[in-house]
């Protein structure tokens, strides 16, 4: 067999190992909660109307025995790995007998799409400008930026959305600073549609581009002027190569791989969610379902969430792994 | 020591700037020591008034002073951000010496650990000492709690360095001078990761205290502990940013940046004292 | 018409690392008072210990000057198809144009010059072809021909510079310098680190290259058996000045400088058993070097003059021309050779 | 003889198993192996050989850096491979490398006499500071230096010839019995070449250390060695006494080793030609094919025709 | 829906003169499409217009005065009828309702659900039905007559809508699923005059529409609702339901923080809250209070509890809590809705003449000019927003507090054997009296518990506040607390009948210290006075008059015991916009009906909205 083939099993049998880790971890962090799912049920029922004592009591059992919480948790855990094998997360307990993987299904399209291009727009972004910087060091406006980039930083997030919605949503209403589309259009492939969700985008996205593009921009730049002084660049700007040949396949290539693993591993943790930018922008998403689920000790949820962020996270590191060696030519698989 | 300090001081302009903002952010949260204010007492004077030459930054919504409010906010948040980036540089450093330097049975363990905690999700699980604890969440555990998650990313760069100084000569010299594994980890290697031990410092506390502006917001911390996250917290259950309580917000936010700027630069500045080449280079011999 | 037209002319040279970091001002005096002609077709080999400043020179000559060095004083002059142009001075523009198409540099550690993440044939694009100006067919065929000279095969094109060795590598970096035929060649170092078969190989390539076609070649190594094997003339560099120049054979047996004559002497042979010398002592610091001859501290047969004054290149009979105050006398080798003997004999 | 060699290899082996991306080869670094040094001569024992023929891994087998993967490395009769804890601690005292590049060898960021008070420390189990720069002194004495121009200075504040001299002296701390160098001086220029090589005849004159030298420059090792081997893709291709094998090689690899020697009798001629290696048979078949058989002088040639005349080189070199 | 529809959506389909915008305060259905809301826990949103608009049940009985008196028979012709014990009762329904699919609305319909129920636990409302139903029939098709198991005079109250109740099920659907907690009834089929016309698949909003047969609904007797569209948008942040409001895309919001109301109203002149003025909020017919654990030793002694009431600034209280737009309350009864006609005006001079036996001297504890104090502590910032009329400000600020008289709670404690050292009060077994407040994570009452226990330890006393989202799932159900900020008293609002929560009250219910609480009387105290109030309560009718004495005589005893050491009311900071939409109910003039949206009485309002024709 091939010492790739090798390799990669090798990789894929931790990567199987990490998952089941990761999955167990996740059900006792879910089920040590001590948010009671049925106490959240029985306020939300009899909190608001005149329930009598004994109803209560009568209620809670019955939802305890439907949920499956009166057996001991390692009896709860095995059940769940049975079912996990087959790719049942159980029923949500705060959807009762809704999938739970149903509910994350919904809100996962949203998040994924978000975050999936943001994440690549100021990945982009942030490594082109970062890269330039490096490379032309006496920029004043490439200096400015940086200069902006590392005081932008340390701004919670939290301030920068709402600022958003403020400025656009407020002072200069031009946006839409709520919802993932607007009501009249009708989800479907039409142009309404996509244009909506792309209006109602722009604000959440450009809040995590401003956020995250500093740290794209800071680290590209500390890459690249580390690479300028590589022989090869010297080398290839002596013999007159032309500038941009130079940024692009010999600056940038090269500081290409560590920034694309770390693309990888920020993609892999777009599975939790932005929970910040979901209650700021109103935006469907995870992190919404898992901040509910988690108030609400819909361990199911918070499970089944937590599930889907462990295995996107490790696939994305066996990713890089297994693609490691095709993005850099010296790389030796031992 | 102390002459260093000074030529530093005197000789590099982003290390005097540095030293100067972060002396100041720490001297103003020192002062919280001797605060003539109770920081959880509310309603001790007329609630938002903007800043003044009574109140130099204003008061909140709370009726609270928001000056030496912040003191303590500063100097609770300054401890839990460097609580988590001292913690998890130990462990990253601990970790991504071992690995890269012994390799072996110790690297794919340590790293196979190391994917699960990358894996893992931090919100729920923070959450979740969050109800448990709950207001016996003091900065400093959850600083511990944090710490576990900030690591593993780090650890991987750090891995990656020494994997390359393993196979330097001066290890292998070092090791027939008969220093011991942790002595060449720890003496040998260890300087040459510190310029990312202190990159990683710094983002790993923008991470931390970052995270705990998060979960602070969304009502998650123990919001009786005065910090930049629960100011942030009760500023927002005020709804000062469209009531016009502005100094709320900015001030601490504009303290945030700058302590950032002024670690920055003296971690820049620091990076360069740490390499004698570079000093070498500087001056040239 | 001369066969001796001279196609480089250095003139006064001097070129310091200028620094100014923490307020403090640090100069190293990496090339100082260096004047030197290169004729066409010839090979003139730079020789001198670490650190001496043959780098330093070599940079300039290849018009690599990047801050902290700095040209203070001298000029640099090609004169290419009869024009002259002087890089100390010329626009970047006009240096551009004559790089890689009249002059070539193969940089000191051309173990690290080639891009580890570009196939050597883009890389080969990237540097030739613009210059060349041919067809891609004809710039493909061109250049695999003259792999081909270089005894490469035409599949490292496709190859990445790690999974060649090092005596490979250190061809591809010849080729891709004088691939475009041009007529002037700076070589630092190219063979050093390469075992002693493919280090002949590859010079007797430079060699035939250089001769076929008619370039010159300044070429850079503290190895004297490099020289003596390659070099047409030889100037002897230490710490920053040179020292000695003379056709190759006059530095090998009629050198008049003791750094030269102690370091012609100092070179074991195979066959010869007797015991050698070596020079004790610390090179000086370019930073701050001796007052007077830079070699006096180490000199066996320094005098009071030596600490003082600096000695000038004065010509010689033969092309040969020596800085040393007492190059006239005639001192033995013994004396040389064995006053300051080091502490370990 | 009752006491066992210092040193005996026997026929040792080591095999690489180089990961490509998509395949997999086998690396034969080091073939069959074999020779003994003596525990009553000291001598300076010289391997030479083309790069990549297995120098290096020869010496890091010596040095117990790696495991034979066949045959055995003894030192006194005992096996290195099998030492562990306080017993390999008292084979790294009697058994210690000197590295290639004497810049390398120092870590850039920390001060040279540590390393030299470690091994004080580690290997003569000194304590107080008194016992431990005593003998940093008296070993930087040996190579002419001194502990006071070297403590507390960073290896850039030494010349290279100086750091490679703190190496050297950094070995002699335990009092080794072998000294292993690496291309001692492949890196160091030519005025500083010859004080290391005479440095090491000294040890070995005066001090009675082995030192296993391994180069690639002939005329060094020509001039310093009393025995060598001449490797070539990881197997012995001519063994015995130094300057024979090296004033008349009769393996064809040796050969054109020696033929690719520069000379300086032609200096400025400008007539390098090319090595001719594509004359010699240098394939790995062509070397399994011959066996390593003795000779006249005690050396040993692997030869797969009968033995050749000694072909005529020209001119003493 | 067809194709061609959904490929091409009318972009002006909701003409702003046709459509309501309503905040819903629950954050986005977490299921959207579950429209099922009879099953317990599947999450089905309510909120979203599905109680309000769509669903419907027997009576109403709204929380404040009602269009005309605050009990409204809905989908019943007229009140509850009980046999002389309380086991049987029979409801006559209105006729011609139809359900919006065109069925015609019987009393099979309410067999159907109540059984159903009974057969099926896990339900909303199984516990309830199968605890107290006997039998369920339909006399005819407009008469439902229950048959019970043991006497209850209040089992009407399942049907009565307060904040919601027992939905009707339609038989027709419902008799053909097969499992009735695994349908998502959707679309849902109602009784109310609009049905579903399209939703978030993300569950932040719903629009609804009206039927075009509004007229065969139960509402309809109140006039035909106003908006052709209502639309329920979830907007969990407070301040972007400001900025909606400001920016026209909200006419009414459920809550805002104190200070956002105030910007709210100072940026958008055509918004404005139940007040006028000051303080604006709605005030809630719940009772935020200090909850002492009766349990815990250290409050068993009601001289201890007295003085810890003594010792509290209500002005500060307010001050801090709602920036002085609270609504405070004396007694153990909401000042909302018409309790303040039934219970403060009548109970006025009674509290003025209370007297309180400090062991040292007599004291009347009463001030019944706080309210006024605070008007006047507000007028400065807000001017002529305040109310100047004494009774307008006895309704938006409350009838009185009990003074704050440090003396007095001096005496109380020591008498009760406590000793003062220094500044720090210890208790009889010599201990320092100190303790845990758990209150709030957020919001007023976590502002309004941070302030009481910065007025103890003012006093000498050692309290912390604790903030605790669990607060309601665990902390008080399991007595795991103190003392706590939060409320144990909920009441209809717009009917001086206190069972609502009284009757979890009786001493049979305290649990076992350690054991599970159930609902209501966190405070786990156990008093035979108290138990004798709610047996007589369990005895008589609800319309009847002696109700009102009973809780005249519940809030004496409370007075004299304070248990607990009733607050304010929970205000609700509810705006509405008059850009698009008049008639909204106001606190001063027409008081008809909550206006706090998530409520089910809220669709009451949309009878009486008509538009500005912008
Ligand atoms: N970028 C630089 N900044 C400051 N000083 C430098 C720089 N590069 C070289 N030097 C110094 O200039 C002097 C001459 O260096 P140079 O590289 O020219 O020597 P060299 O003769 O080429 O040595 P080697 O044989 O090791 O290549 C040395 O003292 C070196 O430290
Ligand atoms: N760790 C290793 N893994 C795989 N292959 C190795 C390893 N070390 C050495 N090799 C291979 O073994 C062979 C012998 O290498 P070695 O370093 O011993 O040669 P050398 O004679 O020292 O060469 P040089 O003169 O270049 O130092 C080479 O082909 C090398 O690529
Ligand atoms: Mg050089
Ligand atoms: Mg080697």
């Amino acid at each position: 067999m091939s010492t790739y083939l090798v390799f990669a099993l090798k990789r894929f049998l931790q990567f199987l190992a990490v998952v089941f880790t990761g999955v167990s971890a996740s059900f006792f962090i879910a089920h040590l909660s001590p948010i009671s799912p049925v106490e959240t049920i029985i306020g939300r029922v009899s909190g608001q109307s005149a329930f009598s004592p004994e109803a209560v009591e009568s209620l809670r059992q019955t939802l305890t025995e439907l949920f499956g919480l009166n057996v001991p948790l390692h009896e709860q855990y095995f059940n769940f790995l049975r079912r996990f094998l087959v790719g049942d997360l159980g029923p949500s307990l705060l959807a009762f007998p809704t999938p739970a993987m149903k509910l994350v299904g919904l809100a996962l399209p949203w998040t994924v799409g978000l975050l999936t291009l943001s994440t690549i727009l100021t990945w982009l972004v942030g490594n082109i400008l970062g890269g330039l910087a490096g490379y032309y060091q006496n920029s004043r406006l490439l200096k400015a930026f940086g200069i902006v980039a590392i005081g932008v930083q340390p701004i919670p997030y939290y301030i920068v959305a709402f600022l958003m919605v403020i400025i656009f949503g407020f002072l200069w209403p031009v946006l839409p600073v709520s919802g993932g589309f607007a009501m009249n259009v009708r989800p479907s492939w039409s142009p309404e549609f996509v244009g909506s969700i792309l209006l109602h985008g722009i604000l959440p996205a450009a809040s995590l581009v401003i956020v995250g593009l500093g740290t794209w921009f800071l680290g590209m730049r500390a890459l690249v002027s580390n690479i300028v002084t590589e022989d090869y660049v010297t080398y290839a700007e002596l013999a007159g190569v032309r500038r941009e040949r130079i940024v692009s396949s010999y600056v940038i290539r090269n500081a290409m791989v560590p920034q694309l693993t770390a693309l990888a591993m920020s993609l892999g943790g777009i599975f939790s969610g932005t929970i910040i930018t979901e209650q700021v922008f109103s935006y469907p998403g995870l992190g919404t379902l898992l901040v509910r689920a988690v108030n609400a000790g819909d361990s199911a949820v918070v499970l089944a969430v937590s599930c889907v962020a462990v295995i996107a996270v490790a696939t994305a590191i066996l990713l890089i792994d297994l693609i490691h060696p095709l993005l850099d030519p010296r790389i030796r698989v031992e | 020591m102390f002459s260093v300090f000074r030529d530093l001081i005197r000789y590099n302009m982003e290390f005097a700037v540095g030293v100067v903002l972060v002396g100041a952010i720490v001297l103003f949260s020192l002062l919280s020591f001797i605060s003539p204010v109770d920081p959880t007492a509310i309603y001790t004077t007329i609630p938002d008034m903007p800043p003044s030459a009574e109140y130099w930054f204003g008061t909140n919504s709370r009726g609270q002073d928001l000056f030496w409010h912040l003191t303590f906010a500063f100097r609770n948040t300054l401890f839990f951000g460097l609580s988590v980036a001292l913690l998890s540089r130990v462990i990253s450093i601990a970790v991504g010496l071992a690995a890269g330097y012994l390799g072996g049975w110790t690297d794919r363990v340590l790293m196979f650990v190391n994917d699960i905690f990358v894996a893992l999700p931090t919100f729920p699980i923070l959450v979740l000492f969050y109800f448990v604890l709950r207001s016996d969440l003091d900065m400093f555990k959850l600083a511990l709690i944090m710490a576990c998650f900030g690591w593993p990313y780090d650890a991987r760069l750090i891995r990656s360095v020494a994997l390359g100084l393993k196979h330097r000569e001066f290890t292998r010299h070092a090791v027939f001078a008969g220093m011991s594994p942790v002595k060449i980890m720890f003496e040998e290697h260890l300087p040459y990761v510190m310029p990312i031990v202190f990159a990683t410092a710094m983002a790993n506390m923008i991470w931390s205290i970052g995270l705990e502006v998060t979960l602070a917001v969304l009502g998650f911390t123990n919001i009786n502990i005065p910090t930049v996250g629960t100011a942030l917290y009760w500023a927002n259950n005020h709804s000062a940013m469209v009531v016009g309580v502005w100094w709320w917000i900015v001030i601490p936010v504009v303290l945030i940046v700058l302590t950032f700027l002024g670690l920055f630069l003296l971690a820049v500045s620091m990076n360069e004292y740490i390499d004698p080449r570079s000093r070498l280079r500087r001056m040239g011999a | 018409m001369s066969v001796t037209t001279d196609i480089l002319t250095v003139d006064r040279l001097r070129a310091y690392y200028q620094m100014n970091y923490f307020g403090i001002e640090r100069e190293v005096r990496a090339v100082e008072d260096v004047t030197m002609r290169v004729k066409a077709n010839e090979v003139y080999g730079i020789a001198g210990e670490s650190s001496s400043g043959k780098t330093s020179l070599i940079k300039v000559l290849a018009a690599a000057i990047r801050p902290p060095l700095r040209v203070l004083e001298g000029s640099v002059t090609y004169r290419f198809n009869g024009n002259p142009l002087d890089i100390t001075r010329a626009a970047e523009e006009e240096i551009e144009a004559v790089r890689w198409r009249h002059l070539s540099y193969i940089m000191q550690g051309s173990m690290s010059v080639l891009n580890p993440v570009r196939r050597i044939g883009r890389i080969f694009e990237d540097f030739a072809f613009r210059p060349m100006g041919l067809k891609r067919d004809a710039f493909r065929a061109a250049v695999e021909a003259h792999l081909a000279r270089l005894h490469l095969e035409p599949g490292v094109m496709n190859s990445y510079p790690h999974e060649l060795s090092g005596g490979m590598r250190q061809r591809v970096t010849i080729a891709l310098a004088t691939v475009c035929r041009p007529e002037f060649i700076i070589a630092d170092e190219p063979t050093t680190a390469l075992d002693v078969v493919v280090q002949k190989d590859v010079l007797a390539m430079i060699r035939e290259v250089q001769q076929a076609l008619g370039s010159s070649v300044v070429f850079v190594t503290h190895d004297m058996a490099v020289h003596a094997s390659i070099a047409d003339r030889l100037a002897i560099v230490y710490a920053g000045r040179i020292v000695e120049e003379a056709p190759t054979r006059t530095i090998f047996t009629a050198a008049r400088h003791p750094y030269t004559r102690h370091l012609v002497a100092s070179l074991p042979r195979i066959g010869d058993t007797s015991p050698k010398p070596s020079l004790e002592g610390r090179p000086p610091s370019l930073a701050e070097p001796p007052p007077g001859c830079r070699f006096h501290p180490r000199c066996p047969i320094a005098i009071e003059r030596c600490r003082k004054e600096v000695p000038i290149l004065e010509e010689w009979p033969g092309e040969h021309r020596v800085a040393c105050f007492r190059a006239h006398e005639a001192i033995p080798a013994g004396e040389i050779l064995h006053l300051k003997r080091g502490s370990l004999q | 003889m009752t006491r066992p060699p210092l040193l005996d290899l026997r026929d040792v082996t080591k095999t690489f198993s180089m990961g490509g991306m998509l395949s997999r080869r086998h690396v034969g670094a080091v073939n069959g192996v074999s020779f003994a040094l003596s525990a009553e001569k000291p001598e300076i024992f010289t391997i030479i050989g083309e790069s990549g023929s297995g120098k290096t891994t020869l010496a890091r087998m010596i040095l117990g850096n790696e495991v034979p993967t066949s045959g055995e490395v003894l030192f006194e009769g005992e096996n290195i491979a099998e030492r562990r804890g306080a017993a390999r601690l008292a084979f790294m005292a009697r058994v210690q490398p000197i590295f290639q590049n004497p810049f390398e060898a120092f870590n850039p960021l920390k001060r040279v006499d540590r390393y030299l008070a470690s091994t004080a420390r580690r290997f003569l189990g000194a304590r107080s500071r008194a016992e431990t720069e005593t003998p940093m002194d008296e070993a930087l004495r040996k190579v002419g230096l001194s502990l006071k121009e070297v403590s507390g200075r960073f290896p850039h504040e030494l010349s290279g010839g100086q750091l490679q001299r703190v190496a050297v002296a950094r070995a002699l701390i335990s009092k080794p019995r072998v000294i292993v160098a690496d291309e001692p001086v492949s890196m160091v220029d030519a005025s500083l070449r010859m004080a290391i090589v005479n440095l090491f005849r000294r040890l070995r004159d005066e001090l009675g250390v082995t030192i296993i030298y391994i180069t690639h420059d002939l005329a060094t090792a020509y001039y310093i060695s009393d025995r060598l081997i001449i490797m070539q893709k990881g197997y012995v291709v001519e063994m015995g006494p130094a300057r024979p094998i090296l004033d008349a090689p009769r393996h064809p690899y040796s050969q054109l080793l020696k033929r690719s020697v520069l000379s300086f009798d032609e200096s400025g001629a400008g007539q390098i030609k090319p090595s001719g290696r594509d004359e010699v048979d240098l394939t790995a078949e062509s070397l399994i094919a011959g066996r390593l058989e003795p000779a006249e002088d005690g050396r040993f040639v692997r030869l797969s025709k009968p033995i050749l005349e000694p072909r005529q080189t020209a001119g003493a070199l | 829906r067809g194709q061609e529809e959904a490929a091409a959506p009318p972009l002006n389909e909701f003409p702003r003169e046709e459509t309501l915008i309503i905040n819903n305060p629950e954050p986005p259905a977490i299921n959207p499409g579950m429209f099922n809301m009879w099953v317990a826990g599947n999450g089905a949103a309510w909120s979203n217009g599905l109680h309000q608009l769509v669903l419907d049940t027997l009576w109403f009985i709204d929380p404040d005065a009602g269009l005309d008196g605050a009990l409204y028979n809905q989908l019943a012709k007229e009140r509850w009828q009980y046999n002389e014990d309380f086991t049987e009762m029979t409801v006559r329904l209105r006729e011609g309702i139809l359900w919006s699919d065109g069925e015609e609305f019987t009393a099979d319909d309410v067999v159907f659900t109540v059984e159903t129920q009974m057969k099926t636990p896990g339900m909303v409302w199984s516990a309830p039905f199968s605890q107290y139903v006997e039998s369920v029939k339909a006399v005819d098709d407009h008469t439902v007559h229950f048959t019970l198991k043991q006497p209850n005079s209040r089992f009407h109250s399942i049907f009565s809508v307060r904040w919601n109740g027992a939905w009707i099920m339609p038989e027709h659907i419902f008799s053909k699923v097969e499992d009735v907690t695994a349908y998502d009834f959707n679309p849902p089929v109602g009784l109310g005059p609009y049905t579903l016309h399209s939703y978030d698949p993300n569950g932040y909003w719903y629009i609804w529409q009206k039927r075009e047969d509004w007229d065969k609904t139960a509402l309809a007797e109140w006039g035909e609702p106003g908006p052709k569209y209502v639309i329920y948008r979830s907007i969990p942040s407070t301040d972007t339901r400001l900025i909606e409001m400001v920016n026209g895309n909200l006419d009414m919001i459920h809550d805002l923080t104190p200070e956002g109301m105030f910007s709210l109203v100072k940026q958008s002149p055509t918004s404005r809250g139940w007040f006028p003025g000051f303080p604006f909020a709605h005030p809630d017919p719940t009772l935020p209070m200090v909850i002492f654990n009766h349990q815990n030793e250290k409050f068993q002694d009601k001289r201890v509890r007295w003085a810890l009431a003594l010792m509290l600034d209500a002005r500060a209280i307010s001050m801090a809590s709602y920036r002085g737009a609270a609504t405070l309350s004396a007694i153990a009864v909401p000042p909302t809705g018409t309790h303040p006609k039934d219970y403060h005006a009548p109970l006025q001079d009674w509290l003025v003449n209370y007297e309180l036996d400090t062991g040292k001297q007599k004291i009347k504890p009463y001030d019944p000019t706080i309210g006024l104090q605070i008007a006047d502590m507000v007028r400065p910032q807000f001017g002529d927003q305040v109310p100047t009329d004494e009774e307008a400000i006895r309704t938006a600020f409350g009838y009185g507090w009990w003074k704050q008289d440090i003396q007095a709670a001096t005496e109380l404690l020591e008498s009760a054997g406590f000793t003062k050292q220094g500044n720090q009060w210890m208790m009889p077994n010599g201990e320092p009296f100190a303790f845990k407040l758990t209150t709030f994570s957020e919001g007023v009452i976590n502002r309004m518990g941070t302030m009481i226990a910065q007025q103890w330890s003012q006093q000498g006393i050692q309290v912390t506040a604790e903030a605790d989202p669990e607060i309601y799932r665990s902390t008080l159900p399991l007595g795991t607390y103190e003392a706590a900020t939060a409320w144990s008293v909920e009441t209809w609002g717009g009917d001086p009948d206190l069972s609502f929560f009284l009757d979890s009250w009786h001493s049979q219910y305290v649990a076992e210290p350690g054991k599970r609480q159930p609902h209501r009387n966190w405070q786990r105290w156990k008093n035979p006075n108290l138990d004798k109030i709610i047996e007589e309560v369990r005895k008589t009718e609800f319309t009847d008059p002696r109700n009102l004495e009973l809780g005249h005589e519940f809030v004496k005893l409370m007075v004299d015991e304070m248990p607990v050491i009733p607050v304010m009311s929970f205000n609700v900071f509810s705006a509405y916009d008059t850009r698009y939409w008049t008639g909204f109910p106001t606190a001063e003039e027409r008081p008809y009906a909550n206006i706090v949206t998530n409520w089910a009485n809220s669709k009451y309002i949309l009878t009486q909205l008509k538009p500005t024709k912008q």
